[in-house]
């Protein structure tokens, strides 16, 4: 419990918000201070007198930290209400965040609302960029319009590869089945390759299955969403993995793909917040 | 090297660190996780009749200057039916206790049942009645505050299972040992002390209780002066003829001394688990140092029960 | 700079901050010094009709890793008569409230006259019925956990006084509520809420509990979330129109905030002073945060009451 | 509370143990490291079963801790008769402490165990001494039997005054009539003087009468010990001095002669346990 900012809710206020789509926006806060928050972690939002829910980090400098939220239930749709009076609660930052290497090739993969915790990846990634450095991203998306931060990229010295569902944008199809082509060519060209993903666990069980087809699954990072979250720091109970046991919360929310690979439930099922299994689809 | 087996009552465990109920506990993988990692036996999350979803977020916070927590989880649990299938799946050599919840004396027994119908009833060594939740209406602790229905519930309980019955207590009473007197005259094999202290906390800035259900109870280092002078209460009423488990704000070896001292013959851990990032870290920081204190002592854990009362 | 003047009922004080009965107040000098650095008034040690040794030492300790404080002073007090002398001292302007315990109706009675006798009807703003003390036998907590003892004594004490009679509450039961109904029927100007929590604490190397008492009361950091609760609940089933004074745990400013916005409409201060070397800079420090608040968020300190059930 | 080593009692054998005469011993324990102690405070000292008293450290050297008791009643004389097997508590240090100022001319007044904390001050300014300094001794008791530790006093660089009410030793009479005599000289041959004081509040208004006649109050240090002690930390209220309300336990035990000359109380009037005044005799 030592890294952590704020154990008890700390109210801000919101410092300026970006609308990306109907349903999506960031919002940035600014921090009483500069702190330590590495990419994958997240916060807990707290709406007073609606819910309380994980958001990961997308982006942070200086003392300005920025949440992307999808509007899928009371919570988010409350979040992305808000004016710059109101005041929402940050309880954080949790979990492990991603291991990053500077100076190592990347291959970033993500499927919709993933990519806010990698877009907060790719901010570091490309503050450090050296000359020799490759960053590929393969972003995913239903449509065009769900592309979030899609010229933020193009602006980046990455390499970007959109899809889309409905092929309004880019490749047409998963950016899982973008990574399957692009993936043996990149490893063949000698790629000193680390692959980060975050998704639906549905869509990241696709990344896994790629990524172990190449043999790179140890050098798969994979951050997770799919499980109900109430303390943050490992003790409830309501976001383990089965068999092995793992907190999402705390454990994660990032894990190897080796490791997923024991994780009997990944991919295929999630627990309720009464603690009932129920499966993906 | 001391022996750490530990009896409670007829149940021997391999050591005396139990995982506090509701703590972890809501999946077989955690279960059989704590039990592998070092834990003597291990409580699961309540389970009562029915399924509940409990309460929305905030439910559970840090409070970083006391080292405690304050929750209202508010019993979260996929029902009787389900979580006996989940039980299935523990391994067999984990020594189970199986936490309920529950408002009549048929509530209780009718999930005895469940459960034992699904997992058999030699898979857990104890079910633990937790009749002390403070922050859920009509269950919990607005049961266990009444001798009468503690007394009917115990009763019952031990009429339909040979499986040994532990009543879990709310420090929220003028008298501990009132309850703790009518679950031993019905026949309860333990009794474990303490669960939460009803709490609050509100946020100055938001000027709204953290909780979304406003009330919780309170775990934690602030509140383990409490349960030791629960423990100390029930021990000198009872003596050493009722086992008894010592809960609350275990932090160090110290506090589990302190908690055998006042007359425990058994503790649970919950809250100290934020401090680690595994269970396996704090147990074997605490199970080293009271090997060494009992070595140095010259004491076996059994001798050491109750001598504060000498 | 918000006016910090607050209203008890009819009982007028220059700022919201009271000094808590036990810490200081034995005699006129740290009554009229604690007043002097800036308290809104300051309650007496609790007194009853004969002399009281109290209990030996080890009486009062600190717990540093919550920031609490484990005391059974034993309600150490020279008598009500003896007391009346030395009350005669205080400074005129003093706002003083007298805490008061006893076991009947008669014996809290006869003290209040005692003490009326020796320094007059006006001297003292209220009178504080501590029914709460949770380690002296007799006195103390067993009165205060009884609805109709409690509503005796406040009939009997409002019928012999004009002062205003505060009835300090004891969170060692299962409903505070009850309690404090029973003293508003009866007439009680207001509640205070909390007293400590029963507590021990064992020494491991001497295997015996620390104070000389064996059991104790728990004050400080730990207690806050019981007494935010406390308040709250109390709030809740009284509203506005009775004056509640919060109390327990009250370290930093926001925990005053806290404390008004569960439904206090003054605190009391006790524990926290271990922290500083002289009263004064830990009441500037708490009206310095206090008066920031206030302004930053446009609010009197009236307004803030109860907010938190809005 | 920052500088207390144990707020809670610490349980420790005694390590040596040396016998004065038939009513008071030293005790010597053994920290478990170094700590920041200064002459003047004292520590709470727990018989579990017993009672807890406050007492002044009367020797401190590397972890090595001393306390020099006189059998008054039930838990000094159990202190007293502890072996080296046994637990005693310890809870400190406690109290304020002189105010030393190396190099400075010393006048020490001690009557009977106010010899105890005096002489960890002697330790401590004997230990850093310097060739032109001056530390004079004046030690008062009942008989020479109560002279504790004066021949370990007469082997120092000191000098020494000693002062017995029977004459059985050096001076017959108080160590305040023996100061009053000495004073004037002392003063006069340019001393510049810092008295440190310690004994009966009887006696201590005896010394501070004399520093008062000779203008030096202000450089008068005088250690209190009669009052009833039970936190330590200044808090319940028990050990507070009237007027001003200076509590014995953590605003002293060591006030300056200004300061109580504004006691009211000093060397006059106590407190029981329960709060009752009662005369000094
Ligand atoms: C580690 C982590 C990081 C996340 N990062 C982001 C992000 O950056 N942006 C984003 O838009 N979403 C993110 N999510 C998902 C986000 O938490 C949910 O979309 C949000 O909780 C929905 O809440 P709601 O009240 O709006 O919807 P509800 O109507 O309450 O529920 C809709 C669905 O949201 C999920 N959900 C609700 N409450 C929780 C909870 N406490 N914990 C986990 N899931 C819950 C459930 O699947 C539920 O069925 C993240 C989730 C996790 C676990
Ligand atoms: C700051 C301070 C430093 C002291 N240093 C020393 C020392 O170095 N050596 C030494 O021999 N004595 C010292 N004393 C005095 C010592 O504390 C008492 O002699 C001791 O408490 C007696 O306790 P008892 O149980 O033996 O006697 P009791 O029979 O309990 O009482 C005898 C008398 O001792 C005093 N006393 C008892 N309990 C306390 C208490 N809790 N606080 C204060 N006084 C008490 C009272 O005057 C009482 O009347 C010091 C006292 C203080 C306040
Ligand atoms: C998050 C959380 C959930 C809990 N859930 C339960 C529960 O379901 N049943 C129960 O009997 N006790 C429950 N408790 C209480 C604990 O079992 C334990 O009695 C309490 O936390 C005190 O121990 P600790 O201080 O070591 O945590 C819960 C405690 C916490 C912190
Ligand atoms: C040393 C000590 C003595 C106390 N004595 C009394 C008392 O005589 N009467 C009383 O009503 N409360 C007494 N209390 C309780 C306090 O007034 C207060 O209710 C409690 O300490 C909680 O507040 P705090 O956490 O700010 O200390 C005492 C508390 C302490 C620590
Ligand atoms: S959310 Fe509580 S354990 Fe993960
Ligand atoms: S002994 Fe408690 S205030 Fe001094």
């Amino acid at each position: 419990m030592n890294d952590i900012l704020f154990n008890l809710p700390k109210c801000l206020t919101i410092r300026n918000k970006e609308s990306h789509n109907e349903k999506t926006s960031t919002l940035t806060f600014s921090l009483p201070f500069e702190y330590s928050i590495r990419p994958g972690q997240y916060f807990m939002l707290w709406v007073p007198g609606v819910d309380e829910v994980p958001i990961s980090v997308s982006g942070y400098h200086g003392t300005h930290i920025s949440f992307t939220i999808c509007d899928v239930g009371s919570a988010s749709r409350s979040l992305n209400n808000k004016g710059h009076t109101e005041l929402i609660g940050l309880r954080g930052p949790f979990g492990n965040g991603f291991e990053v290497e500077y100076g190592k090739n990347a291959l970033i993969v993500a499927g919709g609302m993933g990519i806010a915790p990698l877009r907060f990846l790719i901010q570091c990634l490309t503050s450090n960029i050296t000359s020799s450095q490759r960053i590929v991203l393969i972003q995913g998306a239903k449509t065009c319009n769900d592309l979030l931060f899609r010229s933020e990229f193009e602006r980046l010295p990455i390499e970007t590869n959109f899809c889309t569902e409905d092929g309004s944008y880019g490749f047409k199809g998963f950016a899982s089945t973008k990574m399957d082509l692009l993936l043996g060519d990149l490893i063949q060209s000698d790629f000193n390759l680390e692959i980060f993903a975050c998704g639906p666990e549905i869509f990241l069980k696709k990344v896994l299955y790629v990524a172990q087809k190449n043999k790179i699954e140890k050098n798969t990072q994979i951050c997770l969403a799919d499980r109900h979250i109430r303390c943050g720091f490992g003790i409830c109970g309501s976001c383990f993995l089965d068999d092995i046991g793992l907190s999402l919360c705390r454990d994660g929310p990032v894990f190897r793909g080796s490791v997923l690979l024991e994780v009997t439930d990944f991919g295929q099922y999630g627990r309720k917040s009464n603690g009932l299994k129920y499966q993906f689809h | 090297m001391s022996d750490l087996t530990t009896f409670i009552g007829r149940v021997q465990i391999r050591n005396p660190l139990i995982l506090a109920a509701g703590i972890l506990g809501s999946t077989f993988s955690t279960l059989n996780r704590a039990y592998q990692e070092g834990f003597g036996a291990v409580v699961t999350k309540s389970v009562g009749r029915h399924p509940r979803d409990g309460h929305p977020n905030p439910s559970v916070v840090y409070i970083p200057e006391t080292d405690s927590i304050l929750n209202a989880v508010g019993l979260a649990n996929p029902g009787c039916i389900e979580f006996g299938k989940e039980l299935v799946k523990i391994h067999s050599d984990v020594k189970l206790i199986v936490s309920i919840f529950g408002s009549t004396a048929e509530d209780i027994s009718s999930v005895i049942q469940c459960i034992e119908n699904n997992i058999g009833n030699s898979k857990s060594v104890a079910f633990e009645l937790n009749l002390s939740c403070p922050h859920v209406q009509k269950v919990g602790m607005l049961v266990g505050t009444d001798p009468k229905l503690v007394y009917d519930i115990v009763n019952q309980a031990k009429s339909i299972t040979k499986t040994a019955i532990w009543i879990k207590l709310t420090p929220n009473v003028k008298d501990i040992t009132i309850i703790g007197e009518a679950a031993i005259d019905a026949g309860a094999d333990a009794l474990v002390a303490i669960n939460t202290l009803k709490a609050m906390l509100i946020n100055v800035e938001a000027r709204k209780p953290i909780l979304a259900n406003l009330r919780g109870g309170l775990s934690g280092r602030a509140i383990k002066p409490i349960g030791i002078r629960a423990i100390y209460d029930l021990y000198e009423k009872f003596g050493p003829k009722v086992p008894l488990i010592g809960v609350g704000g275990i932090w160090t070896w110290e506090d589990i001394v302190e908690y055998f001292l006042a007359g425990a013959c058994s503790v649970q851990i919950g809250s100290v688990l934020s401090q680690y990032s595994s269970p396996q870290f704090i147990i074997s920081e605490l199970l080293t140092g009271l090997q060494k204190y009992l070595v140095q002592e010259g004491l076996s854990l059994h001798e050491l029960r109750g001598l504060a009362h000498e």
